[in-house]
């Protein structure tokens, strides 16, 4: 495979250009797309490749979101960009009471292709409103494909196999992680929906994460490996479905878990994860299971304070630590 | 539009079949024999036979909770609707969805919806796929008086007049949102007259008269299809039954419900033209309602002999392709 | 205390006229509330005796919760009726993005002395709209509260708690439980939120629990009682924050535990309870935490479906002998 | 409204005021020293400025993400904004907020807001509020073009309409909403004409007239405290600077930037009147715009010099008495 070095934009991008010449059923619809290639210019170069098939939409995010839906539902592959993950709460019937449900309800006639894309997450002080990671919202509400990727290998497989799905799929990307660049293949390859990836090996313990906590734990793994120990990274890239198979691989190896996100901890996809751990794996586990989130508060503007709310390298080494009992 | 002699007396039949369907329907949920909840569109039959006797079987219908009647009109067949309402495994949606979610995508029905206001996005979507797949077809939605006060009724017809949809907004104006007067929620009086906000056309109808909702309906549709934008058509109507069946209907009087029901039955109204114009003899109506009648009847035997699904089955139709 | 047998319907009418009585600035405000009295009559004779402050709205929920916090920012304590639990997706905007972040986002100036009350739950055949239990949406939203009452005693001393409370209140009522009766005290009492209660007692194993469950685990308590089980119940009734201590104090005691609810498994509170019950009691548990939740499918119409999908009575007692392994 | 020289004068200094925020928000934005993004509302001082000089202190304002105007204009405190843009512990917000939630709840400002259309619901909650405490108050609520197409605006208009509420809806209208002109997406092409949806009055003013803002906008605001419940004013304004500090702007040319700056600039404008009327002389706009500036550079240095948060406050406010 040939492989360039570029970022989550540029891979977002080619495989939407890829993936657009092969069906032209997909478009993509959202607010201010055609002036600058989407608010992050995540969609360079498509507005003029594909002309009518990237479409400005006015500031009606209920009915954007629903009419990706319709538009599922008579014969095209939409890709809804809802500008920030934040403006999901304007669109949640249409996610969560029609997309989510229309294939069931009606007893499988319906297939709903749609891809609602969204930038989520923190540390940008865009304060509350801007900054938030909603995921398990999503992935509480059955008939819905999460994902959530953090390399520009897994945007480029994982968009288009979303894309390819004939069911909604929303599909995070981390407005921190735009910017970040890493190896992608130029061939065309696809990754399969609900499969992990093992972003780090090592024998002592399982950190299992997801988007932009990828790095941090990648990071804090280089801070253990100081101190003697090895942790094994698993990147979910996908949470629902997801990879509990190589979950519990791991753990039977390691026998310790430490779940990361940066969603906030009460109530989040953490507390699925280490509950199944526990429930499954009970017998593996030398130590309890620890979760790492935001804490409890909506996302602060001053940076001072959102760095503090927001899960650090400094709090994954710790939470390590503690699971390992090195504290 | 014209119409034929053969044309109305279809018009006719089907309305008469909504009502048997729904007269039916409520029979049996009064023995509790239908689980969940109906919502019935008795009194409101010549705005749902007269909006889908202008439409191609390849046109776009979003309904509501009170769809039936928009259902059978467009073409669904009452076995199956009974069924579903049964929750049968034989069911249009093999007993997951109940009155309130029934859909045909072979006919174009995209689904009622429980959802007061659901339908709007959809039929936007409808829309935009039509016009980016270059076809002639045309998508309605169905929504009541109460659901153009929701936010989607002004994002749905702002898109639509944006990207000049193929697109109509039937409204039913039966003056009543569940227990709630149209004269005290809708602002302005009047879900037509909003159309001056988005430079679209909104035309009223007589809702009761199947002949004009087929005719304004008709026009809205031509425009539509000919790559003229969308409009609204408000179809005043009333309903002859509460909200839902149960409904203690405190907030209207006996004397009202009454006094439409003797001068507003669409059914009534549109036999007496028909027996004017000479087309339909006292006997000739009798023979079609026997026959409405019996197929009904039939339809509902169907629905309830049918089988259940087995529990297991709750778990399929999650995912396509799982 | 004298006491009547009442149902929570009753028992919620009688709470809100006492406090409707004490302070004027409380008012109730949704669709169709004053000809029927709320479509579960819910608000008996209210209307009737506060004139002008039960107030019926068109059919804008969006509208209708944000005017509810835009009130409560304005001197008054809102009651909001959503009609159904579901139609919470129609304002997720006003519940999460302002509701729930205006007292922190502008550093604590602004209180939001707002109730948002809705039936939830299903089992009536209502279909995958009207039957949802969404509550760790809420519960993932920084900012609010959320009330889940079970017996009509709880419904009233905890409508009364949530109306004093100056921060944003969800208050679920599930739809079963309306015609639920119970003892309920004529006198004037609170029950603070945050505060569980046992519901039964019992030495082998702790099941946690609330709303419409309670009374599904109670029943089958009675089972596992022939089988020599003893299971001690707890109903958490307030669900954020919600009362770790008591959960604690009993698998201390019985070293066992199930979380039962009827919301969807996968992303629901059960994984909050059952992970930090493995976090915080590791030592204490001589068997895994089994979580029971509906099956991760949209709730069905058809009886024989919809009962498949909710956790039933025998699913309790099957997992409380899996707990135990006496399967 | 009759208004004295002195108040022009007052207008004046405001918009002054205004501009110079902005302008010296933005140079500390491009040199890194201030977080996250801001909307700058540089062009548009007129409409906030003419806007709430129709309003009393305890009337009330719901603003926007482009707030920095209305919070001055309602009488906020630069130097607290200030602070509250660099995220300092004596912010507006205790640094929680930053540019787009500035609020003073002391001062009627109900707060600006991330979410475009997410100040429709506070405001018809505040006239509801007024209406049962029965005060004279009145609510207002900012709004851009592009908001104008969300479906609170529609629920929001209706409501206030439906129960008579003493709202205003104030839009400005820069002609765009972001990268997306108006001209595409307002289907319509008129915020102040969908008023005809709903029964109530909609005005249009010339947004770069601040006499104008203020005549028209204290009409509304009359005609709400007067308990005749809400209307639209539409104040047509344009934006000089990007939407955010940082917009590379390729959704218009530079020559209609520079043409508008020419033509439209609302304090150049105001300026010229003061003059021609005999009540500011060179002379003493060079002493107020001195004055302001002054007053600006020291809310800025006040702002940056200010302490920040220690980290575990970040965990305060999340409960009212928790
Ligand atoms: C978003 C939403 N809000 C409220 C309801 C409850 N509800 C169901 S039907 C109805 C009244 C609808 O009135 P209208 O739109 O006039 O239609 P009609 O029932 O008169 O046909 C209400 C309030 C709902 N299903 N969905
Ligand atoms: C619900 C929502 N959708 C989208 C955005 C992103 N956004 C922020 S400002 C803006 C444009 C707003 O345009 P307009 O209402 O005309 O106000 P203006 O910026 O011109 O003052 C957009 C799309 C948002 N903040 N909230
Ligand atoms: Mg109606
Ligand atoms: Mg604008």
């Amino acid at each position: 495979m040939t492989e360039r070095i570029i970022s989550c934009t540029d891979a977002l991008a080619e495989a939407l250009g890829e993936e657009m010449e092969r069906d032209e059923t997909i478009f993509i619809i959202g607010e201010d797309l055609t002036a600058h290639d989407g608010i992050f210019g995540q969609f360079k170069g498509l507005h003029a490749r594909f002309p009518g098939r990237v479409i400005d939409s006015p500031i009606s995010e209920t009915c954007l979101v629903g009419a990706g839906v319709g538009s599922a539902l008579t014969g095209m592959r939409p890709l809804v960009d809802l500008h920030f993950a934040d403006f999901f709460t304007t669109a949640m019937d249409e996610i969560a009471n029609q997309a989510a449900k229309i294939h069931y309800m009606f007893g499988g006639q319906a297939r709903i292709p749609i891809v609602i894309w969204a930038p989520d997450g923190g540390g940008l002080s865009a304060a509350a409103q801007h900054s938030q990671s909603l995921e398990n919202w999503f992935i509480h509400t059955p008939g819905l494909k999460v994902v959530v990727p953090s390399a520009p290998a897994d945007v480029k497989g994982l968009i288009k196999s979303a894309l390819r799905d004939d069911n909604p799929v929303v599909f995070f990307q981390h407005k921190r992680l735009f910017a970040q660049k890493g190896p992608v293949p130029e061939e065309e390859y696809l990754i399969p929906l609900g499969k992990g990836d093992i972003k780090r090996h090592g024998a002592d313990i399982t950190i299992i994460t997801y988007s932009r906590m990828t790095y941090f734990c990648l990071e804090a793994a280089e801070q253990l490996k100081n101190e003697g120990i090895e942790a094994e990274i698993i990147d979910l890239r996908t949470l629902k479905p997801y990879d509990f198979d190589l979950i519990a691989a791991s753990i039977k190896k390691t026998f310790h878990a430490l779940v990361v996100h940066e969603a906030c901890l009460t109530g989040g996809f953490g507390g699925e994860i280490a509950a199944r751990i526990g429930e499954e794996l009970f017998d593996y586990l030398d130590a309890p299971v620890v979760r790492i989130g935001a804490k409890d508060v909506p996302v602060p503007f001053s940076p001072v304070l959102e760095r503090y709310v927001l899960p650090q390298v400094e709090d994954i080494v710790a939470g390590a630590k503690r699971v390992l009992n090195r504290a | 539009m014209k119409i034929t002699k053969g044309e109305k007396l279809a018009l006719y039949k089907k309305m008469l079949t909504v009502r048997a369907f729904e007269e039916k329907a409520g029979e049996l949920f009064a023995q509790n024999l239908i689980p969940g909840f109906i919502h019935l569109s008795i009194g409101e039959e010549a705005s749902s036979v007269g909006t889908c006797s202008a439409l191609r079987q390849d046109d776009y219908v979003a309904s509501t909770h009170r769809g039936h009647g928009h259902l059978i009109a467009k073409g669904a067949d009452p076995k199956r609707m009974f069924a579903e309402l049964f929750g049968r495994k034989t069911g249009y949606c093999k007993g997951k969805g109940g009155s309130m979610h029934i859909a045909d995508f072979s006919l174009g029905i995209l689904g009622a919806n429980g959802v007061v206001g659901g339908g709007f996005p959809i039929i936007i979507g409808a829309g935009l796929s039509i016009k980016l797949r270059k076809t002639d077809q045309v998508g309605v939605v169905f929504f009541g008086d109460g659901a153009a006060n929701r936010g989607t009724f002004h994002e749905a017809v702002n898109m639509a007049a944006v990207w000049k949809l193929p697109v109509v907004f039937v409204c039913e104006n039966n003056l009543y949102a569940s227990t709630t007067p149209s004269a005290y929620s809708l602002a302005g009086g009047s879900v037509a007259k909003r159309a001056c906000a988005y430079g679209i056309p909104g035309y009223v109808a007589n809702g009761d008269d199947v002949l004009e909702v087929r005719k304004t309906v008709s026009l809205a549709v031509e425009q539509a299809r000919e790559g003229k934008g969308p409009s609204i058509v408000e179809n005043k109507t009333y309903r002859f039954r509460g909200h839902f069946e149960g409904d203690p209907q405190k907030y209207r009087t006996k004397d009202e419900i009454e006094d439409f029901m003797k001068k507003h039955d669409p059914i009534e109204l549109f036999r007496a033209v028909l027996a004017a114009e000479g087309i339909l003899s006292p006997k000739g109506d009798k023979e079609t309602r026997d026959e409405v009648t019996a197929m009904i009847e039939d339809a509902a035997r169907y629905g309830q002999e049918e089988p259940l699904p087995q529990p297991e089955e709750a778990l399929e139709d999650l995912y396509v392709n799982p």
